[in-house]
């Protein structure tokens, strides 16, 4: 049993285990002990069975496809190639073109030629064939929805080392979480008061516990998030997606008697749609184009028709094989942006089909260096791209990530910082292959935009989960900007390494609010005594997403993801000197990650207790939710080391999409001269000495300047905030995104509303209850002539018969003896009557 | 005594004498059948107990089933083959008990009249009048 | 006997007819009246015996012989009372009903070959439904005694000999069905021979019935344990608590009768009837249908044997009269409807389905052919002299009626 | 036959007419003995006021009615007539009179009129049925041959289908089927018969009123006006009613 059956089957188990759990919970989650108390048991034990089997996968995995180490010192032969950017295979348009015009993949294909790269669900794959940097991966589909002309739908899978490492990471924090909320959540386990709630009548709403809705949508959430990462084609992923979305609108508004939970679901929903719809966008582009929606290459069309051919991929596609993996505009989109010019082919009288083919297959790369095509390619990743803005929380719509906090802890932990939002990363990553550098350098400047923002409003954010909420929109943006400037093993490192200490800082976080029962940073302090572990733990998760280490000789696990992601952000300035700025808000937003992690950190555990009576409530958690933590902050110290060969960012090095190990060039939106470099290039000693030193001093200066003011006392807090009264202000109201929102879309919108509105009472209503009106009318004359005519004449016929019936009703007198007698006479006068008429015998 | 014993003779087979002087046949049933029948008869007219009037269903049909029977036998009229054979014999055993199956019936019918009313008389039983 | 008188003696046909139906009424009202002296007398000693203690001693001798004699004169000396609200009619006519139901029946029972009152064709029929009018006269006692227990007893006694009608004639058929005919005679003839002929030991379905039938005929008599109709420690003496003197003891005729009835019906019917176990009068080259001396002879034991017999039924009755306690009415309905009916709906079943796949029985040359007893239904009065032929010439095969009608 | 009807007649009066002939023809007889009592019988049935001994009389005309039976030469249905309608029948109208009675004598009289018209038309009726009767010339003159089969056998083979009896030639009944579909259907009528009336005459749960309730349910209603009485005279709260207190403490 080879690996290629092997592993979808663990995964697709892994995959459907939890949804097992939603069902077994939907349908006797509250026969499930007492208040569904074990339904906790049944969704730990189902997200468990997923880690376990995650983990043989992974370790199966490793054992087929084992990494190997990052070459720093091998950039040579790039280099030399990278200095002159113009001189490629495709260079002829200056489209898009390769950088290095076929890498040197040893470096980067772990398993050479002998490894089977491609080996495809229906077995065809042959990795000899394939020289370039194919990456392992698998895939296949289980089932197939539909079939027919060139749609096919179907439930597949897409497996290679980043499917892999997102299982085990997702279902391991998964799990920590489980137990967590196990403990967590038991106040849902009786009669709950919700203080919050205040009842028209006065007083607060009592309602029973919902402990088993709450296991039952973390499942359906684990499941959704499964699927998510094992889809195989941008169809299923859609789905999962929106089932992501659905769950995460189930959490937010688990207590959604509260008014400002049920908004806030309502507003992640509606802002996630938001983004789903330029999703959509990019897959109706994508599929009317290239007629597909799978990543990898697939059997062909089945039954009479099929041609018995592989169908191409996405990624073959964009990348094809003979084109050294080059990413060029497909030759579907030419045509299809082409279409007047193949009209014009394909209409010629007396031309036979097959003729008229050839000749546009013959035209088509003229037509691409003419240009055909690439403001498609263009908007499929922009679209693609704007569903990861809502749902990764990226500028534009990141209002909804702050309100969401409004959920469960647990919630904030798992689906917020650790698997949900990071959803939109990893599908930036995947679909990464597809991105044009125009795309790229979108992607990268909202990335910016985003990490400002949010940490700059973190800076002054009081509520504990707020400043998270805030921290995680910003790790989002660095992510972002890392796979925007062509960063995919940094992006995707960070992505990793930031679920495991962001969901630690949540968990700690909501250790401390089951503590204290309150989210104000303000009345908490000192509580380094009464909860050690939490803070410790804490203390661990802060150090690890400011990126502490000893710098180039070890480091917490974010010391190493935001390196690489300076680092490249730094190759990517200093290759497009235009954009500076971005390496730059990628050094500031380290400087106030710095301030506001430890602003938190100081304000809650440090000095004294300001608020005595919460902090005398204070007390540990109970180990179940302790135990998680320590977990978690374990991973978070170790999650960025290599032993050898072994490590994530290897992991992910081997994961590396084909044809990405090389840099883009040339955008045709934002100029030319626009430049991709390749990764490991950020690897040169320059670049990266550099940036080593860039992240430990700007957040060493954080730390420091937040100990000033909050562990020091050196500097008032207050003052500076007098100080800069306006600025403040305008953080501390979110730089007005929330009103603006407001007032850009809302207010137009219902007046809009109102308009039509008042269209609809004012003409339409108008014209119909004229139409109404006279119909009335008409009906009046035809009531009256049932009435009078048809209604007299029935009841002329009624009161004839009662009349009758009346007279006659006499006769039945209810006596029995009388009817007896009445036969016995009939029965004679009709013997005699009959006699005599008849003039015969009786007995005859 | 002479005069006493004269229309008794006249219907006697004993003494034949009178239309129905002759040795038991048809006729001489059929009479007591009507004699039954009509007994039954009045029997429900005029009884107002309705266990008076059941006993009266009885009497009448008995009369039937005197006839079926008279019917049945082949030696009781000149001509045998015009008797009906066995199916005056099966008709009477199945008037039996049905007779038997409608007396259940009827009772039960009684019993909760009773119940209901507290009497059995049939003059009570006009609910359902005009 | 008709023949005897009118060829022997020489007297005209009607007085013939006249007399010998006087001597069988006779005869058979002294069975009844002599036996029920008889079985009081018996009753009395038996009943001493069991609760050891001597009984009669002193009336005609040692073992007080003239006991019931004495008695039967003091009844008869005694007044008949009637209570003042009872219905007079109804009051005087119950004990003689009640009697006459119990007498009738006797009519179509037969004491030995052509010692019988009157040959039907339906005798079990007959006997069984004559039988059951002996409650009419029973209930019109308790209603016209215008007495609470009378009334209490009859309601009882309607109840229980109507429910055990049922099981009762399920028990019978089972013979019936056996001997292919309802005649009575017919069905003792079938049981000729040694005693393994008889229908008890037939197959093991009819040895059950026999005892289901027991039971029955003794509730059908209200006989302890089933006297809840007279329950003299409840409802002090039942129906018959008004009644004194000669009527009361019609009532008493009428209960002897009826259980040496039940007893004699077990004998015909399961017991071989007159014939002895042992075929005495065969081995001895002796008939019983000849009309010679010997035959009657021949007659007279067997009317000794089934008299015999039927006594040793009434004495087991009241041997189980003086053991058993009595049964309350719902024991009384449950014994009938729950137990006694279903078995013998599955008895009748099994014997059923015995003739129909065994009807030569387990061991072989030990019964007589089926095919023999099935045209009972040919042997009607006057077909016996055909049946009774010593070769099967004379008999007739039923052919199958799927073959009679295409 | 002869022999049966002698010995029946033995059982019951044999001291009847002895008419001074040389031959007596015994049917005759017995015929008239058992037409009579039948007659008589039902004639009292008729006239009695007592629902009791009108049972009784019927009890001797249906038994008269059961020896002509026997007379016609239909034994088993006779027998039937015994045990069902005698044995079974009866005792069942017997329970409902005493079920039903309210004393020991029920009588509910029925006006003179009432019998007179009733009479009236019985009368008519009879004469009718007399007519047709003795209109038929071949009805009135028995056959030369007596009874001299069974036909208890056949009755029972063609009540289960089969039929072995052999009617005169040219009789009507000549090629009849069986009964066994009637049968059938009687079978499965007294079934359900028999689960209707159980059904019927169930003992139902009659909601015995408790003393207090019943009572309380005897009093008459009462007025507004007198309430308003009662509110002024006692004090709201106060057993207004004392007479169901007192029984149901009583009970």
């Amino acid at each position: 049993m080879g690996l290629e059956s092997t592993l979808p089957m663990l995964l697709g188990l892994a995959w459907v285990v939890p949804l097992g759990s939603y069902v077994a919970i939907l349908f006797f989650g509250p026969r499930m002990g007492p208040h569904g108390r074990n339904a906790a048991w049944v969704a730990t034990a189902a997200i468990g069975t997923s880690l376990v089997l995650s983990l043989t996968a992974f370790a199966l995995w490793l054992g087929h496809h084992p990494p190997v180490a990052i070459d720093h010192g091998h950039g040579g032969a790039h280099t030399a190639v990278e200095a002159d950017p113009m001189d490629g295979p495709g260079a002829a348009g200056g489209a898009i073109r390769l950088v290095s015009a076929r890498a040197d993949t040893a470096a980067v294909d772990p398993g050479h030629a002998d490894a089977p790269h491609a080996a495809h669900a229906d077995g065809h794959g042959d990795g000899h064939g394939h020289a370039h940097a194919a990456p392992p991966a698998y895939a296949g589909d289980w089932y197939t929805l539909y079939e027919g002309g060139r749609l096919r739908l179907s439930i597949g899978w897409y497996i290679d080392t980043l499917t892999v490492l997102m299982f085990v990471v997702v279902t391991f924090i998964a799990t920590c979480i489980h137990v967590y909320a196990s403990g967590y959540m038991h106040d849902e386990l009786h009669e709950v008061t919700d203080h919050e709630v205040r009842l028209a009548a006065g007083g607060h709403l009592h309602r029973p516990g919902r402990f088993p809705r709450f296991f039952q949508a973390l499942s359906l959430f684990c499941f959704s998030m499964l699927g998510l990462v094992i889809a195989g084609n941008l169809a299923m992923v859609f789905v999962f997606w929106e089932l992501v979305g659905i769950c995460s609108w189930f959490l937010i508004g688990f207590y959604y008697e509260r008014p400002s939970a049920s908004t806030a679901a309502n507003k992640a929903f509606i802002v996630n749609r938001i983004g789903d719809f330029g999703m959509l966008i990019g897959l109706m582009a994508l599929w009317g184009a290239l007629g597909t929606l799978h990543f990898a290459d697939g059997p062909g069309q089945a039954g009479a028709g099929g041609d018995g051919q592989t169908r191409p991929g996405l990624f073959s596609l964009v990348r094809p094989a003979a084109h050294g993996h080059a990413l060029q505009v497909p030759d579907g989109m030419v045509t299809f942006a082409a279409s007047r010019e193949v009209a014009a082919i394909a209409g010629r009288p007396g031309v036979p089909a097959d003729v008229a083919a050839a000749e546009i297959a013959a035209r088509t790369p003229g037509w691409r260096e003419a240009g055909y095509g690439r403001w498609l390619l263009f908007v499929a990743g922009v679209g693609i791209f704007c569903g990861c803005v809502g749902k990764s929380a990226q500028f534009p719509l990141s209002v909804w990530l702050p309100d969401a906090m409004e959920g469960p802890t647990p919630v904030s932990a798992l689906v917020h910082s650790a698997t949900m939002v990071a959803a939109g990363v990893y599908l930036v990553g995947r679909f990464f292959p597809v991105l044009s550098p125009d795309v790229l350098l979108v992607i990268a400047y909202v990335g910016a935009i985003t990490l400002f923002i949010a940490a700059t409003i973190a800076l002054v954010a009081n509520d504990i989960k707020r400043v998270l909420a805030y921290s995680t929109v910003s790790q989002l943006g660095y992510m972002m900007l890392a796979l925007g400037v062509g960063g995919w093993v940094a992006g995707l490192f960070h992505l990793v390494t930031h679920a495991f200490f962001k969901s630690l800082l949540f968990l700690c976080s909501g250790s401390v609010i089951h503590a204290c029962h309150t989210n104000d940073m303000r009345k908490m302090g000192g509580l380094l005594k009464v909860m050690p572990w939490t803070a410790w733990t804490m203390l661990v998760g802060c150090l690890a997403i400011i990126g502490a280490g000893i710098p180039f000789v070890i480091g917490l696990s974010g010391y190493y993801s935001k390196d690489s992601i300076l680092a490249q952000a730094l190759s990517f300035a200093q290759a497009n000197p235009r954009h500076a700025i971005l390496y730059w808000a990628v050094a500031g937003g380290a400087f106030l990650t710095a301030f506001y992690m430890f602003r938190l950190w100081f304000m809650t555990f440090a000095g004294e207790p300001r608020d005595h009576h919460v902090a005398d409530h204070a007390h540990e958690s109970p180990n179940v939710m302790v135990a998680p933590l320590v977990a978690l902050a374990a991973l978070a110290v170790v999650a960025g080391w290599s032993l050898g060969s072994f490590g994530i960012a290897n992991l992910l090095e081997q994961a590396r999409p084909a044809g990405t190990a090389e840099g883009l060039a040339g955008g045709f939106v934002f100029g030319q001269s626009l430049v991709v470099p390749a990764e490991h290039l950020s690897h040169e000693g320059s670049i990266h000495v550099t940036a080593t030193l860039t992240a430990f001093t700007t957040a060493l200066a954080g730390v420091l300047v937040a100990a000033a003011m909050y562990l020091w006392r050196v500097v008032s807090p207050e003052a500076v905030a007098k100080a800069c009264g306006p600025a403040y202000t305008f953080l501390a109201n979110r730089w007005y995104l929330d009103e603006l929102y407001h007032a850009v879309f809302v207010v137009p919108t219902l007046g809009i509303a109102r308009l039509a509105s008042a269209n609809d009472r004012g003409v339409i209503d108008r014209i119909i209850d004229g139409v109404a009106r006279l119909a009335r009318g008409l009906a009046g004359i035809d009531a009256w002539i049932d009435r009078t005519i048809v209604d007299g004449v029935v009841n002329a016929t009624a009161a004839a018969t009662w009349s009758t019936g009346v007279r006659l009703k006499r006769l039945q007198t209810g006596r029995l003896r009388q009817y007896v007698a009445f036969i016995v006479l009939g029965t004679v006068v009709a013997a005699v009557v009959a006699g005599f008429l008849l003039r015969t015998s009786l007995a005859g | 005594m002479t005069a006493m014993i004269a229309p008794v003779a006249w219907v006697c087979p004993v003494f034949g004498l009178g239309p129905l002087g002759h040795p038991p046949g048809v006729s001489h049933y059929l009479v007591v059948g009507a004699i039954l029948f009509v007994c039954g008869v009045v029997c429900m007219a005029t009884k107002r107990n309705a266990l008076g009037v059941l006993m009266g269903i009885e009497l009448v049909l008995n009369g039937a089933n005197v006839n079926f029977v008279a019917f049945a036998s082949p030696w009781l009229q000149a001509d045998g083959a015009r008797s009906i054979g066995l199916d005056g014999q099966a008709i009477a055993v199945f008037v039996i008990v049905l007779a038997a199956a409608e007396a259940a019936v009827a009772l039960a019918i009684t019993l909760n009249f009773y119940n209901n009313h507290a009497t059995v008389d049939v003059d009570r039983a006009d609910d359902l009048k005009g | 006997m008709v023949e005897y008188l009118i060829d022997r003696v020489g007297l005209p046909g009607w007085l013939a007819w006249t007399a010998a139906a006087a001597l069988a009424a006779v005869l058979i009202l002294n069975v009844i009246a002599g036996g029920a002296l008889v079985f009081i007398w018996a009753e009395r000693k038996i009943a001493a015996r069991i609760q050891d203690r001597l009984g009669p001693t002193r009336t005609g001798g040692k073992f007080g012989w003239l006991q019931s004699l004495a008695d039967g004169i003091k009844l008869l000396a005694k007044e008949d009372l009637m209570p003042d609200g009872a219905d007079g009619m109804l009051f005087r006519l119950a004990p003689y009903v009640s009697f006459c139901a119990s007498f009738c029946a006797f009519i179509a029972l037969p004491f030995a070959f052509d010692f019988v009152g009157l040959r039907l064709n339906v005798a079990v029929f007959f006997v069984v439904a004559v039988l059951g009018l002996e409650v009419f006269g029973v209930i019109l006692a308790g209603y016209a005694s215008a007495s609470k227990w009378s009334l209490f007893g009859s309601m009882r006694e309607a109840a229980q000999v109507v429910s055990y009608e049922v099981p009762l004639g399920m028990c019978v058929v089972v013979p019936v069905m056996l001997a292919g005919s309802m005649d009575m005679v017919t069905i003792a003839e079938k049981q000729a021979g040694w005693f393994w002929n008889w229908y008890l030991f037939h197959d093991p379905f009819t040895f059950v019935i026999f005892w289901v039938y027991v039971t029955c005929a003794v509730a059908s008599v209200n006989r302890a344990p089933f006297d809840l109709a007279e329950a003299e420690s409840e409802l002090v003496a039942g129906f018959h608590t008004e009644y004194s003197g000669l009527r009361w003891s019609f009532f008493f005729m009428a209960e002897y009768g009826s259980m040496f009835l039940v007893s004699a019906m077990a004998a015909v019917l399961f017991l071989g009837g007159w014939n002895g176990p042992v075929p005495l009068a065969t081995l001895a080259g002796l008939s019983e249908g000849t009309g010679d001396t010997a035959g009657y002879l021949v007659r007279l034991l067997g009317m000794v044997n089934l008299l015999g017999k039927a006594t040793l039924g009434v004495l087991v009755m009241m041997w189980i009269r003086w053991t058993l306690p009595r049964l309350r009415i719902d024991q009384v309905m449950t014994t009938c409807l729950k137990y006694c009916t279903p078995i013998a709906a599955v008895m009748f079943a099994g014997a059923m389905l015995w003739q129909l796949f065994l009807p030569g029985g387990l061991v072989p040359g030990m019964r007589r052919p089926a095919g023999e007893i099935r045209e009972g239904w040919l042997e009607g009065p006057g077909g016996r002299a055909a049946a009774s032929a010593p070769t099967g010439s004379g008999d007739l095969v039923l052919v199958p009626a799927a073959q009679v009608r295409p | 036959m002869i022999g049966a009807a002698v010995a029946v007649a033995s059982t019951s009066c044999l001291g009847a007419v002895v008419p001074p002939l040389a031959v007596l023809d015994w049917h005759a007889v017995f015929f008239m003995l058992f037409a009579a009592a039948a007659c008589g019988c039902a004639l009292a049935v008729v006239l009695a006021d007592n629902v009791v001994r009108m049972a009784f009389y019927l009890v001797l005309s249906l038994g008269a009615t059961a020896g002509l039976f026997f007379l016609a030469g239909a034994e088993f249905v006779g027998a039937m007539q015994l045990m069902i309608y005698v044995g079974g029948t009866l005792v069942l109208l017997v329970f409902g009179v005493m079920l039903t009675a309210q004393a020991p004598f029920v009588s509910i009289k029925t006006s003179a009129g009432e019998k007179a018209v009733a009479g009236l038309l019985g009368g008519a009726l009879l004469t009718l049925l007399l007519v047709a009767a003795l209109s038929v010339e071949p009805w009135r003159r028995p056959g030369s041959v007596g009874p001299t089969e069974p036909s208890a056998t056949p009755l029972g083979m063609a009540l289960v289908g089969v039929r072995v009896d052999e009617p005169p030639a040219g009789s009507p009944a000549v090629g009849r089927s069986g009964y066994l579909l009637p049968f059938e259907i009687i079978s499965v009528h007294l079934l359900v018969v028999l689960v209707a009336a159980a059904y019927l005459a169930r003992a139902k749960r009659r909601k015995t009123p408790r003393p207090v309730e019943m009572v309380a349910s005897v009093e008459p209603p009462v007025s507004v006006a007198e309430h308003a009485a009662i509110g002024r005279e006692a004090p709201a709260g106060a057993p207004a009613r004392s007479g169901s207190v007192l029984v149901g403490g009583g009970s």
